[in-house]
């Protein structure tokens, strides 16, 4: 039996906002040509997945969830800065971070 | 419990405060007439030259991608901090100082190559 | 409990709102600025979450330091006009879009039929009682979690290194400056 | 924010109030800051509207409010009129947080034909349980209000003064995150209240007591001296104040603007400054509490009441406050400022490798204390 809850805020409307946000920031990825605005979705993308690291850990009262938050940040921190530098150095060469220019890179 | 509704009370206010402030001043100052000169952006009377900021160094993003990382290295030692003295208690503090004292060490020693690598002149 | 829903609906639509933004908006740097709230409005759900810790550091780290470097890069780059923000053809757009709505219905689905389940996991391991999140947080991280936590260490080193070399780079094999 | 009505709307009353402090000190203290200046550089400063020249700030309101505007480029006259607002934000959100008094707590009274309470309520905004990572989680966001001042102004002197600012604020961000490590390991808690607590009575070190409050400074000098140093870089201020440098940058990321939108950047700067000196009273002298041979909080409560005894150590606070602003202030007409290579090589290669010195001698010291 499908009954949505709207009053009562529990463990799925967390879960259905991270799908979401999730999806949105899939879709930046797919549809964006910008490099940097690609990362970004990416970004949002983790985010999305930290939402339900600590719903579950909330409603499951087990920290190891947030240790794992922890984690991801660090990861999409190190994540974001490499992506960046390598934009950059494209940047420099090509006076453009559009994905379109470089659909056919060659060694 | 800590809650989160004050705070975003305070933050409703403090916009609503400035966009109040942005708009009301802005209705208030006189309605001169506006030439093309005034719509230029100021440098100190000099004809602008380039409106865009194409010349801008890469060193101030190296400074922010480094920052970054150490930033993260230090949000760290937070948690640490706060649980060393419990962990003495606990009995398992020399594990946690060690655990710690390894990160440092690769904390101190990212901060050296940086240094040496001149990542971080500035001319 | 009505308060409680109205601080995540509204917590919800900041999110949902700013996150499209970033999707939307054709100016990168607009976009980063969404982004920005959009993580604010996550922060805000961790601190509601009763993970004030988490919400702090996604503050301080997220917000305040990943997305200025962001936003630094792009004003570095100042794009004067953004040629094709979004990706050309109609048919892939399409797929893609049918792809993302297939994504998000599947995991309703999920979520809503499998509400029974997660009731008879809960309560499976309490936290101990009494002790502030940030501690047992610290404790695992420095017990449980020391081999990722070092290893995490080392790849905040390497990624320094890396950063630092690749901005080295003069161009690579199309190397013309 | 409460149970009931009444208590809610102390609660909002009490935020309102927070933020128009913030908002009162900024008058005042131009005005302590020019004064100040005129003294330490032998002139009279402001001094021919109204007594001591204090009305001179009335005059200067009128004429931030009824400035001609100037209109920027179009597609970015969004960003350009955010950015002010913005830069109010992290300091009003930051200072809330710093508790300025004891407790007051209020017994169950009848009004209206009820009976409502008993109530305790904070003499602070909100109690936010984390204290220190939430006011730099809040006050790193500063650097958007810089960078959108700097991208919406369309000028490249804006724009070079932004990124300088906003890489100096990271910059020292590191620094000023590491010299509180040090005095987290001694508390061992983000608790700002709970912080204070712990700095109550006298120093007392294995056993023995000694004529020091226990305060902060004496367990961690080094982490004091290294937290002022970045909170003065932090504010943009003298002798950090490269992105206002007039000489190479007209007036940083601000040359755009005019009249209140200016000023209000200034609120942020000096609400800044506010935070930073809470900070600093709060972590190492002790917050309101007074010295052990003066009269602690319950002493105070037992002859005077509740009320009056937050009063007097909220006056206690705001004594401790403003002896860190004018220092701000003496510090900026004293010292001359850096130039731009100078002040990344000491955040970089000078303050962080003390900073993390300091946090190793703390940890080792606190280890070998207390096992």
């Amino acid at each position: 039996m499908l009954t949505v809850d709207f009053v009562n805020i529990g463990l799925n409307h967390y879960l259905i906002l991270s799908a979401i946000v999730f999806v949105i920031g899939m879709l930046t990825v797919l549809l964006r040509r910008n490099l940097i605005v690609m990362l970004m979705g990416i970004e949002l993308m983790l985010n999305a997945v930290n939402i339900t690291f600590v719903a579950f850990s909330h409603y499951n009262q087990l920290v190891n969830g947030q240790v794992m938050v922890f984690f991801v940040m660090t990861i999409a921190a190190a994540e974001a800065g490499v992506g960046l530098a390598i934009c950059v150095s494209i940047f420099k060469r090509f006076k453009e971070v559009n994905i379109s220019l470089f659909e056919n890179l060659r060694g | 419990m800590a809650s989160i509704v004050p705070v975003l009370v305070l933050t409703a206010i403090v916009v609503g405060f400035g966009i109040f402030l942005v708009v009301v001043t802005g209705m208030l100052g006189p309605k001169l007439p506006q030439s093309e000169l005034k719509k230029k952006s100021y440098e100190c009377g000099i004809e602008v030259q380039e409106t865009g900021h194409s010349k801008i160094p890469i060193k101030f993003y190296l400074t922010a991608i480094l920052f970054i990382l150490f930033d993260i290295e230090i949000i760290f030692m937070y948690p640490w901090a706060v649980t060393f003295a419990d962990s003495i208690t606990g009995g398992y503090g020399l594990q946690v100082l060690l655990a710690m004292g390894v990160f440092l060490f690769v904390f101190i020693v990212g901060l050296f190559w940086e240094v040496k690598s001149k990542a971080l002149e500035w001319e | 409990m009505a308060g409680d829903s109205i601080l995540f609906y509204a917590l919800s639509f900041l999110i949902i709102y700013f996150a499209l933004g970033v999707l939307m908006n054709p100016n990168p740097i607009k976009a980063a600025f969404n982004l920005v709230l959009a993580m604010v409005g996550v922060a805000g759900v961790f601190f509601h979450l009763q993970s004030g810790f988490l919400g702090g550091v996604q503050l301080a780290v997220y917000a305040g330091a990943v997305m200025v470097l962001f936003v630094m890069v792009l004003m570095i780059f100042d794009l004067k006009k953004e040629r094709d923000a979004f990706s050309q053809g109609f048919l892939g757009n399409i797929g893609k879009l049918l792809a993302a709505g297939i994504v998000v219905s599947l995991v309703i689905n999920n979520v809503i039929l499998s509400s029974d389940l997660q009731l008879a996991t809960s309560n499976a391991a309490k936290a101990e009682s009494g002790r502030d999140t940030t501690k047992i947080l610290a404790d695992l991280i420095f017990t449980e979690y020391v081999f990722a936590f070092e290893v995490l260490g080392i790849l905040l080193l390497l990624v320094a290194i890396g950063a630092v070399s690749i901005s080295r780079i003069k161009g690579g094999t199309h190397a013309d400056s | 924010m409460g149970a009931d009505l009444f208590e809610i709307g102390v609660n909002t009353a009490k935020l309102l109030v927070i933020f128009l402090m913030m908002v009162q000190i900024v008058p005042l203290l131009v005005w302590v800051e020019r004064r100040g200046s005129a003294y330490i550089q032998n002139r009279f400063g402001p001094n021919r509207v109204g007594p001591l020249g204090l009305t001179q700030l009335l005059a200067d309101a009128v004429k931030f409010i009824f400035k001609e505007e100037f209109i920027p480029d179009k597609n970015r006259r969004f960003i350009f009129y955010a950015a002010p607002v913005v830069a109010l934000i992290p300091g009003a959100l930051a200072f809330a947080a710093i508790p300025l008094s004891i407790p007051i707590s209020v017994e169950t009274f009848e009004l209206f034909g009820q009976s409502w309470g008993p109530y305790t309520f904070l003499f602070q905004g909100y109690e936010v349980g984390i204290g220190i990572v939430f006011v730099l989680g809040v006050s790193s966001l500063g650097a958007y209000a810089l960078l959108m001042a700097g991208y919406g102004s369309s000028n490249k002197y804006s724009m070079f003064g932004a990124l300088r600012a906003s890489a100096q604020m990271i910059s020292y961000e590191l620094a000023l995150g590491l010299s509180l490590v040090g005095i987290l390991l001694i508390f061992n808690t983000f608790d700002f209240q709970q912080i204070i607590d712990a700095q109550k009575g006298q120093m007392v070190i294995a056993g023995n007591a000694l004529p020091l409050p226990n305060w902060g400074i004496f367990y961690q000098p080094i982490g004091f001296i290294l937290f002022v140093i970045a909170v003065f870089a932090e504010t943009n201020r003298l002798p950090f104040d490269l992105p206002e440098a007039e000489s190479e940058l007209v007036a940083g990321y601000h040359t755009e603007y005019g009249g209140i939108k200016m000023n209000m950047f200034y609120i942020g700067e000096y609400g800044h400054m506010l935070v930073a000196s809470g900070l600093m009273v709060t972590f190492y002298f002790g917050g309101y509490n007074l010295p052990w041979f003066l009269p602690q909080a319950e002493e105070l409560i037992a002859s005077y009441g509740n009320v009056m005894a937050a009063v007097i150590l909220h006056l206690v606070f705001l004594a401790k406050v403003g002896l860190f602003l004018w220092i701000f202030v003496w510090v900026r007409w004293t010292i001359p400022r850096f130039r731009y290579d100078q002040l990344m090589d000491l955040g970089w290669k000078t303050m962080l490798p003390w900073a993390l010195a300091n946090t190793i001698i703390t940890a080792i010291v606190v280890f070998w204390m207390r096992s």
